[in-house]
Order: C-alpha cells, then sequence, then structure tokens
C-alpha cells in the first residue's frame, strides 16, 4: 500500500473563503492509501514547505499530494521540496484547487465539491506515480555548419568567436552563396563584395573553421550533443597543399564552358575559381568540361604548366567521419524558372531576364565588366521593364507566398539602372510593394522620386513579340486601362523557392519541410531558428525568403543557441519521456511516423523462449529526441508504448477517480 | 481508323469549304469520319451566355449520341464545340448521377466515351507526324506561315487539356512536317472576337487587323487555322487593306498531300488566292 | 431530483501548453463558470487516447471536453492534427455505442484565451442540463 | 456638374453574400480569391471596348454592387476567350464570371446594355430551338428583325452566299422534341 500525504493550502483566503477545507480533509482522510491529512495557510511559504518536509519524514510518506494554486505556478517548488525530504521529485501530484475552482466559484456550496474532485483525483493519480530519473550525455562542443552563403558564414565566425570549433561545408568550389553573386545591396547600396569579402577572408583565417568546400554532407546520425556525420570531399584533382593559387592553370587551360556563378551568361574554364574574390583561391577541374577526363587524357595543358605539381587527376572522394555537438543548416535558396510562364516567353526570349541575371550583368566582376548590355545583340538597354511577383503570390502557376526581398531589390536595380545608363527607363509592373523595414520605404522613394522609375500598379498578362520587338502589357489598375510598353530589356522578379534537394537535405538530416520545401522551425514565433531536432538550428533562406540583415541576424541567433548548448558540460535529459515495453511491443511501427521528432527508432530483440535463440523487432525510443508529447502512445495498439508522468494507469486512474 | 464525326453547325453552312478539306485529309490519312446521327448544334457562343444548364444539355446530347456509335471519343473540326463538348465532358465526369438526369432529358443513355478531341489534337496525336509525313508528295517548301490556334482549342488548360496554352505547338510541328515554315510570331493564342462578329463587327475588325498585322510583322505570308469561327472571321471581318489569306490547316496539308484548291473546297474561301507557292502545278499529279 | 438542480459533469482533458493554461488565466481572471467540469491535464490532446474519453461515458460522465493549441500553434508541432483526426473518427464511434455525440466536443483554447474557455463550459453545460443526466454504458462495448 | 456618386457601400453589403452565393454556384469559383492583380484585364482582348476592365467587375462583385456589375456593359462584350481564366494567380474562373453574370441579367429580365450582343444570343438559341442547328440565314433573319440592322454585312451575305456557303435550307434535327426538352420553358423568348 501507498502511503499518500495530501496538504490543503489555503492561499491566505484566496482558496480557504471559497471551499470548505476541513469537508475536504475529512473526505481525503477517508480515501485508501491516504495516511496524512493537513492544512496550511501558505503552503509555497518557507514554513509551509517545511511542514511538508517534516510531514513526509515523520509519517513515511511516499506520495505526496499538494492542494493549492496552478501547477504552472508551483509545481517545480514542491518538486524541490518533496526531493529535500528525500522523495524523488516526481512522486508529487497538485490539485489546482484555486485557478480551477476557488477562483471561478463564488462560494463553499460550489466550490466545496469541485475542490473534493480535484484532491481525490490527485490522490489517484498519485498512487500511480513511479519515480522518474533524468539521464545526461555529454556534448561534443564542435559545430558542423551546413552551406557557406551569408548565413552558414555568419554563424561560423560567430561560434568560431566564442571559442568552439567549427566544420564548414559548402559544395560549391567556393563559400559566398547568394550574396557574392549580387552587384550592390540595398538598402544602403555597399557593394556585395565590399562587405562579403572580409568575412570569407575571416572564414579562412580563424584556426578554429575548418572550411570543406566541394563537400557535402552524406548522413547524419545521433541525437542532439552526440551527432556523427559522413562528409564526402570531391575530388577537386588539384593538391591544396601543394596549390599556391597561382592561376597558371585557369590561364592556360584550353577549355570553355558557360559559368554557373555567372549563371550561364559568361564562361569559365575547366579548371576555375568561380569568381576572383573565391574562398578558397584555389582551383577546382570540372570533370565534365575536362578534355582529360573527356577525352581520355588528352591536354594536360594544366598540369604542364603548373610549377607546383599540384594538378592530380587520380584525386578521388574522400570520406570524412567526424563527431559534433550541433548542426546548423544554412543551405540557401534559388530562383523560380521563369520558363514556366508560357505568357512572359517561356524563357525563349533572350532579353527576358531574371533579376539574379541582372545583378550579374550590373557587376564589375560579371561577364560583361559591370557594363549593362543586354543579352540578344549585346546593345545597352533603354526602357527596362520590370515586372515584380514573377511566380510570387500565384497559386495557380507558381508559389503561394509573397518572396519579400523583390520589391526591394527591383527598387534597387532601378536605381542601378539610372546610374548605370542616365537616359534609360525604367519601368515596374507591380501589384503592391512591400518595403517593411528599417530605411526601406525610403529606399523605394527614392527609386520613384530620385531615379524616376515608373511604378505601373497590374500584374503583366503577356510579353509578346511584334516583329522582333518585345512588347510588354499590363494594366495599369489605378486607371483602370491597358498599358504596353515596347521593351528593351524585360528583367522578372522571380520568386525565392527552396533548393531543389531541400526535401532530401531535410529527410538526410532529420527535421521537417514545408509544402514549398522550406525547412520548418520548431515555432514561428518563439523558436524560430530552432528544428524540431533538438541540436538542429536553421539560419538564412534555406528556412524562407530573407534579405541580408534578416540573414546575418537569424545566423547570429542559430549560433547564440549552439554556444548555449556548448555552454553546459552535460544534457540533462526530460524524464518524462516515452518508454516502450519490449514485452508487449508488436513491432507493428505504427508509433513511429507519429512522432514529430522521429524519436522512435526500431532495436532487434534476441530471446530465448524455451531455449529457442528467436529475435524480434521491438520499437525503441530515443529519450535525447523525445520531446514527451505522448502522441506515440496513443498509436500503439498493443499498449506497449507508455508516456511516463502521464502514463496510461495515471490517466487511467483520473478519469475513474473523477466519475465515482 | 474510324471516329466520331461532329461536324458543327457551320460546316453545314459557312464553313462548308472546311468540312470538305477535314474530309478529304482525314481519308488520305486513312481516317474514317462517321457523323454523329441527328446531332444538334453544340450551342457555342450563346447557350453558356444565357443559360448554364443549357450549354451543357447541348452539348451532353451530342455526346450521348456520339457514345452510341461506339467508336470512342468524338472529333471535332471546330474549336468552340470543341470547347463546349469538353466542358460537358468534364462536367459529367464530376459526378455519376449527372448522367443519368442528362439521359432523362435527352431520352438516350450517356457513357464516357473519352475526351472529346480536336481535328488537330487528332491529326498530331493518334494519327502521329510520321504517317503525316508520308503521305506529303508536294512539301510546301519555304512557305512561310503563321499557325493560328485562337483561344478556345487551348484555353482554359483545364477543359482543352491540349497542348500548351501560351506556346502551343502542335500545328507548327504539323506545318514543318508539311515542309512550311511557321513563324514566330506573338499572337498565336489571341481571341479573334468570334462570337461577337455579328453584333459588334467594328469590334471585331480591330482583333482581326492586329493578328494579321502581327503575323505580317513576323513575315508571315499566310494564316493557318484550325476553327471555321476563327477563318471566318479572319477573312470576313479584316480590314479592306489586310491581304494576307487565312487557310484552314487541312487546306494546307492537302495541299502538301497533292490535291488540288477545288477539291479541298479552297475556291469557297472569300480570299481563294493562291500564295504562288500554293499554287505551282495545282492540279496537276494526284495521287 | 428536478433537472436544473443537477450538475452535469464534464470530463476534461486539456493540454500543458495552451488550454491548461487558458483555464488558469479564467481563474486569474476570476471569471465565473458553472463547477461542472473537471480537468485533467495532459501534455499534448494528442496524449488523449479516445479509450479514456470512451471510459469516462462508461462510467458516467456527463460531457467529455478535449482541448488543445489551436491548429499550427501545438508546441509538439503536429499534436493537435493527431487528435483532430483521431477524435472526429471517435465521434463517428459514439453515435455507433448509442452516445448522443453532443456530449463530446473538441475545442482549440490558447492561453490567453481563459474567457472562450469560460464561454465553452457555459454552453456545453446548458446543453448538458437539456440533454439530461448521462446514462452509464454496458461495460463490454468499450474493452 | 456631372456628379460621381458616393458608393454606398452599407447598402451593398446586405446583398453581397447573396450576389457571391449566386456567383459562386453559376461560375464554380469563388470572387473573393480576386486579388485585383489586372493580369485578367491586361490580357483581355475586348478590354479596348470596355468602360470596365472585367478586373473591375470582380471588384463590383466582391463589393456586393449587383445592379452596376448587370448593368455593365462588360458583360455582353466579353467574348469568352478564357486568357483571363489561364493566366489568374488566383485560378478565379473570370469567364464563367462573365458567363454568370450574363445569365444572372437574362433571368432577371434585364435590359442589356449592349443590345446588339444580347439580341444575337437570344436569336441564336432561338434558331436552334426550332431546328436543333444553326442555320445561319435564319439566325440573321432574326438578329435583324430583333435589332433593325437590315443593311450591315449585305456585301458579306452576298460573298458567302456565292461561295456556296449560306445555305437556304436549314439543316435540322429530325427529333422534333429534342430541342424542346432541353429548352426550359422559363427561358423561351
Ligand atoms: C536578385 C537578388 C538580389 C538581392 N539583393 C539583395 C540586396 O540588395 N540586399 C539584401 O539584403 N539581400 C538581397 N538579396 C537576398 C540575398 O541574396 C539573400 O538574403 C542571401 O543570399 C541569403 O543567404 P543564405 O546564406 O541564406 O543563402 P545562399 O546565399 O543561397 O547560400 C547558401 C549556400 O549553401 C550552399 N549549399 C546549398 N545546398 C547545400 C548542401 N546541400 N550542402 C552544402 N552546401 C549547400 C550553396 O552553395 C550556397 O553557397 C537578393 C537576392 C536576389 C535573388
Ligand atoms: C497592435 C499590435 C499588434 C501586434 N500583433 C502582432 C502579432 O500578431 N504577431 C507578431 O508577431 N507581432 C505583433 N506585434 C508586434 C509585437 O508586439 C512586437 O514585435 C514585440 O512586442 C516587440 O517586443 P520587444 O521586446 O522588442 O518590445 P516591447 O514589447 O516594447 O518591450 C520592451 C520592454 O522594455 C521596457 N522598457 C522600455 N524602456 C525601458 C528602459 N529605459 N529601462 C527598462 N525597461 C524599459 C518596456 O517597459 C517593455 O516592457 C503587434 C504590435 C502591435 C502594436
Ligand atoms: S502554494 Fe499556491 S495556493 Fe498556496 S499559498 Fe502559495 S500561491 Fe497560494
Ligand atoms: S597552376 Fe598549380 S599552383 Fe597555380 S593555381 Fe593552378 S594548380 Fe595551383
Ligand atoms: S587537362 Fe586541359 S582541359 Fe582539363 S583542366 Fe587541364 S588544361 Fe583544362
Ligand atoms: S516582395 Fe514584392 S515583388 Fe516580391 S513577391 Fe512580394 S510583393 Fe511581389
Ligand atoms: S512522446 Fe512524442 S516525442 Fe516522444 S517518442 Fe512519443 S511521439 Fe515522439
Ligand atoms: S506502436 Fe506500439 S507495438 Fe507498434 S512498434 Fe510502436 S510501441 Fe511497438
Ligand atoms: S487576374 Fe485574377 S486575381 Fe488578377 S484581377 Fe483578374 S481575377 Fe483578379
Ligand atoms: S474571357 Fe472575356 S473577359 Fe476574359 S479575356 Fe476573354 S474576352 Fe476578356
Amino acid at each position: 500500500m501507498k502511503r499518500v500525504g495530501v496538504f490543503l493550502c489555503w492561499c491566505g483566503s484566496n482558496i480557504a473563503a471559497h471551499v470548505d477545507l476541513d469537508r475536504v480533509q475529512e473526505m481525503s482522510e477517508d480515501l485508501g492509501n491516504v495516511v496524512h491529512v493537513q492544512q496550511n495557510k501558505y503552503m509555497c511559504s518557507e514554513p509551509g514547505q517545511e511542514t511538508v518536509r517534516k510531514a513526509i519524514q515523520r509519517h513515511g510518506l511516499d506520495r505526496v499530494v499538494i492542494a493549492a494554486c496552478s501547477p504552472r505556478m508551483h509545481e517545480r517548488t514542491f518538486r524541490r521540496t518533496v526531493e529535500g525530504a528525500g522523495l524523488n521529485p516526481y512522486l508529487l501530484e497538485i490539485a489546482n484547487v484555486r485557478e480551477h475552482c476557488s477562483w471561478v466559484h463564488p462560494d463553499k456550496e460550489t466550490g466545496t465539491p469541485v475542490a473534493i474532485d480535484l484532491v481525490r483525483t490527485a490522490v489517484a493519480k498519485a498512487v500511480q506515480d513511479v519515480p522518474l530519473q533524468s539521464s545526461y550525455a555529454g556534448v561534443e562542443k564542435r559545430a558542423l555548419v551546413i552551406g557557406g552563403g551569408i548565413a552558414g558564414i555568419q554563424a561560423a565566425l560567430d561560434i568560431a568567436g566564442s571559442g568552439y570549433e567549427v566544420v564548414l561545408v559548402e559544395r560549391e568550389p567556393t563559400i559566398g552563396g547568394r550574396m557574392a553573386q549580387l552587384d550592390k545591396t540595398f538598402p544602403t547600396l555597399d557593394c556585395s563584395s565590399c562587405i562579403l569579402t572580409p568575412k570569407m577572408v575571416e572564414v579562412s583565417q580563424d584556426p578554429r573553421i575548418r572550411l570543406l568546400t566541394y563537400a557535402e554532407v552524406e548522413s547524419l546520425a545521433g541525437y542532439v550533443g552526440n551527432f556523427e556525420a559522413r562528409i564526402r570531399l570531391k575530388a577537386r584533382s588539384v593538391d591544396f597543399v601543394k596549390c599556391t593559387g597561382c592561376g597558371d592553370c585557369w590561364n592556360k587551360c584550353p577549355y570553355r564552358t558557360p559559368g554557373e556563378f555567372d549563371l550561364g551568361l559568361g564562361k569559365r574554364k575547366a579548371i576555375f575559381i568561380p569568381f576572383p574574390q573565391a574562398i578558397p583561391s584555389k582551383p577546382t577541374i570540372d570533370r565534365d568540361t575536362c578534355a582529360y577526363f573527356q577525352k581520355n587524357g588528352k591536354c594536360q595543358v594544366c598540369k604542364k604548366f603548373c610549377q607546383a605539381g599540384a594538378i592530380d587527376f587520380e584525386q578521388t572522394d574522400e570520406i570524412l567521419e567526424e563527431k559534433f555537438g550541433a548542426v546548423v543548416v544554412a543551405t540557401g535558396f534559388d530562383l523560380w524558372d521563369h520558363a514556366r510562364y508560357g505568357e512572359y516567353g517561356a524563357g525563349e526570349h533572350p532579353d527576358v531576364i531574371s533579376s539574379l541575371e541582372l545583378e550579374r550583368l550590373l557587376s564589375a566582376s560579371g561577364p560583361s565588366d559591370g557594363h549593362l548590355k543586354r543579352p540578344s545583340d549585346g546593345r545597352e538597354p533603354k526602357r527596362v521593364v520590370f515586372i515584380q511577383c514573377v511566380g510570387s503570390r500565384d497559386e495557380a502557376k507558381g508559389v503561394g507566398y509573397c518572396s519579400k526581398i523583390c520589391c526591394m531589390y527591383t527598387a534597387k536595380h532601378a536605381i542601378m539602372l539610372k546610374e548605370k545608363i542616365p537616359d534609360s527607363q525604367a519601368f515596374v509592373f507591380y501589384i503592391d510593394v512591400r518595403t517593411p523595414g528599417k530605411n526601406y520605404e525610403e529606399f523605394y522613394r527614392r527609386a520613384t522620386v530620385e531615379a524616376g522609375a515608373q511604378y505601373i500598379r497590374g500584374r503583366v498578362s503577356r510579353i509578346y513579340l511584334r516583329g522582333k520587338q518585345l512588347v510588354v502589357v499590363g494594366e495599369d489598375t489605378l486607371l483602370g486601362q491597358k498599358v504596353e510598353v515596347e521593351a528593351d530589356l524585360v528583367v522578372l522578379a522571380s520568386a525565392v523557392v527552396s533548393r531543389a534537394d531541400a526535401p532530401q537535405v531535410a529527410q538526410k538530416l532529420g527535421f521537417s519541410y514545408d509544402n514549398y520545401g522550406f525547412f520548418t522551425e520548431a515555432h514561428p514565433k518563439l523558436a524560430p531558428v530552432e528544428t524540431n531536432t533538438a541540436g538542429i538550428f536553421l539560419a538564412g533562406a534555406c528556412q524562407g525568403p530573407k534579405d541580408i540583415p534578416e540573414t546575418v541576424a537569424q545566423a547570429g541567433a542559430a549560433a547564440a543557441k549552439v554556444v548555449r548548448l556548448f555552454a553546459k558540460d552535460k544534457l540533462e535529459t526530460e524524464p518524462m519521456v516515452a518508454r516502450v515495453d519490449p514485452e508487449h511491443c508488436a513491432g507493428c511501427q505504427w508509433c513511429r511516423p507519429i512522432c514529430p521528432y522521429q524519436a522512435i527508432g526500431m532495436e532487434t530483440l534476441t530471446e530465448r523462449p524455451g531455449g529457442r535463440r528467436v529475435t524480434r523487432r521491438v520499437a525503441r525510443v530515443n529519450t535525447s529526441l523525445c520531446h514527451g508529447c505522448g502522441a506515440c502512445s496513443v498509436a500503439c495498439r498493443s499498449g506497449a508504448m507508455n508516456l511516463l508522468g502521464f502514463s496510461n494507469e495515471q490517466l487511467w486512474a483520473e478519469v475513474e477517480a473523477l466519475c465515482l | 481508323m474510324k471516329v466520331a464525326y461532329y461536324p458543327g453547325c457551320s460546316s453545314h453552312g459557312s464553313a462548308a469549304d472546311y468540312d470538305r478539306s477535314a474530309r478529304v485529309v482525314a481519308g488520305a490519312l486513312g481516317l474514317g469520319l462517321v457523323e454523329v446521327p441527328d446531332w444538334n448544334c453544340c450551342g457555342a457562343s450563346s447557350a453558356h451566355a444565357l443559360d448554364h444548364q443549357l450549354a451543357l444539355d447541348l452539348a451532353g446530347r451530342n455526346l450521348a449520341l456520339a457514345a452510341q456509335l461506339d467508336l470512342g471519343g468524338v472529333v471535332t473540326p471546330c474549336a468552340a464545340c470543341y470547347s463546349r463538348l469538353n466542358r460537358a465532358h468534364q462536367w459529367l465526369g464530376e459526378d455519376r448521377r449527372r448522367w443519368l438526369d442528362l439521359a432523362a432529358r435527352v431520352e438516350r443513355p450517356y457513357r464516357d466515351v473519352g475526351k472529346p478531341r480536336s481535328l488537330l489534337e487528332l491529326v498530331v496525336g493518334a494519327i502521329g507526324l510520321p504517317a503525316v509525313a508520308e503521305r506529303v508528295r508536294r512539301p510546301l517548301q519555304g512557305l512561310k506561315v503563321a499557325a493560328y490556334y485562337g483561344c478556345l482549342m487551348l484555353r482554359p488548360p483545364e477543359v482543352a487539356r491540349f497542348d500548351d496554352p501560351e506556346n502551343p505547338r502542335s500545328m507548327d510541328d504539323l506545318l514543318r512536317t508539311l515542309g512550311a515554315n511557321p513563324v514566330r510570331w506573338g499572337h498565336k493564342t489571341e481571341c479573334c472576337g468570334a462570337s461577337l462578329s455579328v453584333s459588334r463587327p467594328e469590334l471585331v475588325r480591330k482583333l482581326v487587323d492586329d493578328i494579321l498585322d502581327n503575323a505580317a510583322a513576323a513575315g508571315a505570308e499566310c494564316l493557318a487555322t484550325a476553327c471555321p469561327m476563327c477563318q471566318a472571321n479572319l477573312e470576313q471581318r479584316r480590314s479592306a487593306d489586310r491581304t494576307m489569306p487565312a487557310y484552314y490547316f487541312t487546306d494546307l496539308a492537302g495541299l502538301a498531300f497533292g490535291f488540288s484548291p477545288v477539291d479541298l473546297g479552297i475556291a469557297m474561301h472569300l480570299d481563294s488566292s493562291l500564295h504562288p507557292l500554293l499554287s505551282q502545278g495545282q492540279g496537276g499529279d494526284r495521287p | 431530483m428536478p433537472l436544473a438542480e443537477v450538475e452535469p459533469k464534464i470530463v476534461a482533458f486539456f493540454c500543458n501548453w495552451c488550454s491548461y493554461a487558458g483555464a488558469d488565466l479564467a481563474g486569474t481572471s476570476r471569471i465565473q463558470y458553472p463547477p461542472s467540469v473537471r480537468i485533467i491535464r495532459v501534455p499534448c490532446s494528442g496524449r488523449v487516447n479516445p479509450r479514456f474519453i470512451l471510459r469516462a461515458f462508461q462510467l458516467g460522465a456527463d460531457g467529455v471536453l478535449v482541448a488543445g493549441c489551436h491548429p499550427g500553434d501545438c508546441h509538439y508541432s503536429t499534436g493537435n492534427y493527431f487528435s483532430r483526426r483521431r477524435l472526429s473518427l471517435l465521434r463517428r464511434f459514439l453515435a455507433y455505442l448509442g452516445i448522443d455525440e453532443r456530449r463530446f466536443r473538441v475545442r482549440w483554447i490558447s492561453a490567453s484565451e481563459g474567457p472562450r474557455f469560460a464561454e465553452t463550459v457555459k454552453e456545453m453545460t446548458e446543453e448538458l442540463r437539456q440533454l439530461g443526466p448521462a446514462q452509464k454504458v454496458a461495460a463490454t462495448s468499450v474493452d | 456638374m456631372a456628379v460621381i456618386p458616393t458608393i454606398d457601400l452599407t447598402q451593398a453589403a446586405a446583398g453581397r453574400e447573396v450576389l457571391l452565393q449566386q456567383v459562386r454556384q453559376l461560375a464554380d469559383t469563388d470572387p473573393l480569391a480576386c486579388y485585383q492583380c489586372g493580369k485578367c484585364s491586361a490580357g483581355c482582348p475586348l478590354s479596348f471596348a470596355m468602360e470596365q476592365q472585367p478586373r473591375q467587375i470582380l471588384r463590383l462583385v466582391q463589393l456586393g454592387l449587383k445592379e452596376q456589375a448587370l448593368a455593365s456593359a462588360t458583360i455582353w462584350l466579353c467574348a469568352g476567350c478564357a486568357a483571363c481564366t489561364t493566366r489568374c494567380p488566383r485560378r478565379v474562373k473570370i469567364d464563367s464570371v462573365m458567363d454568370a453574370l450574363r445569365q444572372l441579367a437574362a433571368r432577371e429580365g434585364r435590359p442589356a446594355r449592349e443590345r446588339e450582343v444580347a439580341a444575337f444570343h437570344e436569336s441564336f438559341l432561338e434558331t436552334v430551338r426550332r431546328g436543333g442547328r444553326l442555320h445561319e440565314l435564319g439566325l440573321v433573319g432574326r438578329y435583324k428583325l430583333r435589332t433593325g440592322r437590315f443593311l450591315q454585312d449585305g456585301i458579306l451575305g452576298w460573298k458567302l452566299f456565292s461561295r456556296r456557303r449560306l445555305p437556304l435550307k436549314p439543316s435540322r434535327v429530325s427529333d422534333r422534341r429534342a430541342m424542346e426538352r432541353l429548352f426550359r420553358p422559363e427561358l423561351q423568348p
């Protein structure tokens, strides 16, 4: 038999005035298992707590029920109290007779029966309580950052700056991401590489950051504090130890191909660095273009000219296995492919380009050295039409959401256009101009008033050819009249979308993503950089459209979360987690998909019923991943899955006690 | 191959020329057109403007009649009929109870025998361009044609479910197979305004002129259409100074197959002038 | 006893993060509601096993109320979606057992919706008064 | 002085739900989804003839301004080409909304702003009701009677006639009663 002590708090008159505590005491004394009942004016006061501790010892209590305020208020307090008396802190139950009874009912007449029910229920639950223990796991104080755009760079620098080691994995030959492709940046118009390059250099020079470019994470196992990653280092065919970055190889290489960095608007060599400020500033051979690889061993010009003897055609991929305590995912975004808009030419007009292509055409390091020339004939465009929300806010053909950054970068483009070509005219077709940010509206004003861009409110219906002339047709919805422009160049503000492989990345790393492929934060307001997998954090546009200031802020926040984790030597795990009774588990796996945290795995049990060796698959909860929601325990039809602290037995007992 | 053929009202009237070339070309491609018995007007242009249910029922009756022929889905040469038949077909497909309701109204059972197709769809799809290529006797070498699809054969895409609604290619591909050079132009799918042709001819004139001008700017020498309403409109509602001929795609196919303009009913066009490329050896070596 | 004097008994399962806190808020705001409801705290509405609900009806509860965070706000991100699906299945099953489905409600109540909680209890109590006391279900049909 | 009236939304609100519901039902689309981007109007081949753009018709419906919507010439000038519907980013079936409004106008016996267009449709259906098929000469005859436009298209008619493209004898459906069953009495002119 259990020895339950019941403690009734007056809360001054808060409870006492609405509940006849003497009657509650009488009833409680009649309950089975209850061996001691006591009242106190202020249970949470130090003397009140002392009463409880004394009673536990004097009466040998092994379960405690406190009828007082909401457990959300003092559960922790009283757990500590009972622990102080040598009892397991989870052998405590609270009956919420204040918030759920005395405060909401006018008098003792109404309040007392409710209080009686609540106390009886708490006692019933307490009888079913079992001692629970937290467990502890060590923390590998090293972070893995995936993606080397501005988000990944910032997160890596912040974590390293707090004294921890970081491995930064970038799949391209250089870090920098999209920001490196930009010309100038709103709302201040600093040159993108001027503010990005120093950070890239800092990454390469920080002794705590190990930079792995041309690399990808193949798999991630483990849990918070103890992840294990397999990282593939793709063969670059260049020995980085020997290479001095002199550039002789790429200057001499005779083979060219359209460059990814310039979005195909310019060319690069088969051995290349993507752009002059690339980090690392050592080259990579693209085996799909290189003659040596494509034409069995021909060419080798680079090898001939490399004085350092760094060219290594035989190099193979390497696999690295490393342990990490936390992961920051910063894999960035892509632009929606406007070829899906047949009405805008299906990507077939060379002078209908994406906004990112325009960035390359404007950039001093771009394919046209910063002279804005249109792709078809190299002429300087005078009438440039910008179309907003291409693919964005389009449930029919694109994505339903607003891409958030395009209103601002188009204002930037309009200003830049005027700067580069003073006798040009920008026409911007928009539906709404969205500029919620510090100095953003002012920046938009600059585009319209100072740069004289013509903003026309209306979504363009069609871009078509009249002879060889591109014609853009829209409605000026403010006038209610159709308008058309003969355009020299059309720039489409294509939607920000998730990277094509985002779902695979999320699956590989073990967290969720939304319908659009953006990674899902644990809570939209209160946990915006956490994923629902403990220890994995998000930074930048992989989570949703973001501009640079927001990306950098989020990366800093993700870094802070990592550092907060690393500040502890051991992680305490929540004791109220799910537990499988392997005896009853049928191995059906119903519980697994329901867990929001992928905390349930399977293990093989070996048994010897009657001497025969039998193996059987059963579910197993990873207590480091489990958050204790209990969904699995309901999904389980065999009753094998239970939730500690809110067990089937406890809840069942509560229901029965209530319905007595 | 035999198919149920829904000619549409114009084929028995102002588009008798189209009906002719359609039958000639179908025959040449080994396609038997079996006219749907006792078909009625599909209601295009007007029924849906005034009565939703009537529009569905008029088209639905034809579908029920066609189903009785047991030849698979119905084919029609007219884009407007095509659109109405498809709308009815889809509406019926959404709920089987509608089959019985329709059957009661038209006093015939309805059965789903597949998506109604346009003649063009059938030629480029079921028959296929290789079969067309085999039949070509006199390629239309060098003829610059603007393939004009108009609106209803492609739109709305959920109804038409044929080709790309913004950048259709089927007729261009067909013309290329016939040896012609389809031009890249901007008004392939602009509406010609046929439904307003009688009531607001002056509006329609602007639409037609725009289409002809855009084709001319792209260097086209003639237009190819796949709809009697388009063809009639393009011919009848143009300003006097526009001279570009508008042919049915079946006219051009027939000429490439070696048939004469008379066989094909081209002589019945308002502008029956033939491009020099087309008139060469006209009426000569019949296959 | 005359009908109006019998206070119906509602067994309620409230998720810790939203609805339980919402009920607390009704308390701190001293919003009065009928003394009919008894709240059992659960971590998430997804923890509520339909068997608990059936058990309550079996033992004569007049009503059962399940409350959790609004869809999309679940502390565990998806728990309330599961419960929504599961409990709507249960609703159909109740009818089969001969339990008036008006005796069973599922509500989304956030931590700031103390008044909404009180309103819900009032409405439900009123409806249960109309329906009269529940009958105990034959034990065999549940287990 | 021309007075531009202030639109009374308080009054419009009363009939708004009814109108929205009618349009939803007839057009199988929700006018409230429209966010007034103008892509429909921009692609509408007849917008040049429309005092109110297709987008504005949607707006009238959204506000519940039924009188204005049904009195608009736009609903009759729409050629039904579906360029709008094909491109609408919100999947509004604008062409069907136009159909719905014409049907409502017809159902309520409102005089059409575009008399000729409505007359054409009525003549068309009358011809079909009589013979089951469209007989162009018959249609033109009826239409001219309704509109008094006797001289329009005289030359064109001759051209077609002379090319044997205007048959004198109508082609008919042999099942005489077939059409009577489909044309519901309330629509008989
Ligand atoms: C046309 C245009 C103009 C813009 N102009 C401005 C501006 O003026 N001002 C402003 O504030 N913002 C601007 N932006 C927004 C800005 O580009 C983004 O905010 C920023 O680039 C987001 O950075 P990120 O690091 O999240 O993503 P990214 O820059 O996309 O970086 C992600 C990195 O991760 C790498 N990666 C991807 N997948 C993997 C993987 N599986 N494994 C390893 N590595 C991976 C990628 O190669 C890339 O290097 C503009 C955007 C566009 C499109
Ligand atoms: C009407 C309205 C509705 C909103 N709705 C939403 C919504 O639905 N969703 C959403 O995400 N956001 C919403 N917001 C925005 C949200 O309120 C803010 O983002 C958020 O409150 C900002 O928090 P804060 O801590 O920065 O500032 P505050 O909430 O302003 O907190 C600042 C604190 O600092 C204290 N303080 C000030 N000066 C001093 C000083 N000198 N010394 C000491 N203490 C000081 C203040 O007393 C205050 O407690 C809404 C805002 C408004 C106005
Ligand atoms: S324990 Fe709670 S109810 Fe008791 S005195 Fe303290 S605050 Fe009041
Ligand atoms: S030539 Fe050799 S050392 Fe110089 S950059 Fe190329 S690989 Fe490096
Ligand atoms: S082998 Fe030739 S093609 Fe290949 S990288 Fe070297 S120089 Fe270029
Ligand atoms: S930011 Fe502006 S351009 Fe971009 S999707 Fe949103 S509204 Fe459209
Ligand atoms: S209690 Fe919740 S978090 Fe834990 S294993 Fe079960 S479903 Fe997953
Ligand atoms: S649902 Fe229950 S029985 Fe099935 S695998 Fe999970 S724990 Fe085992
Ligand atoms: S295109 Fe669609 S959303 Fe845009 S104005 Fe027209 S109906 Fe409205
Ligand atoms: S369907 Fe009507 S409203 Fe729509 S684009 Fe065509 S003519 Fe204009």
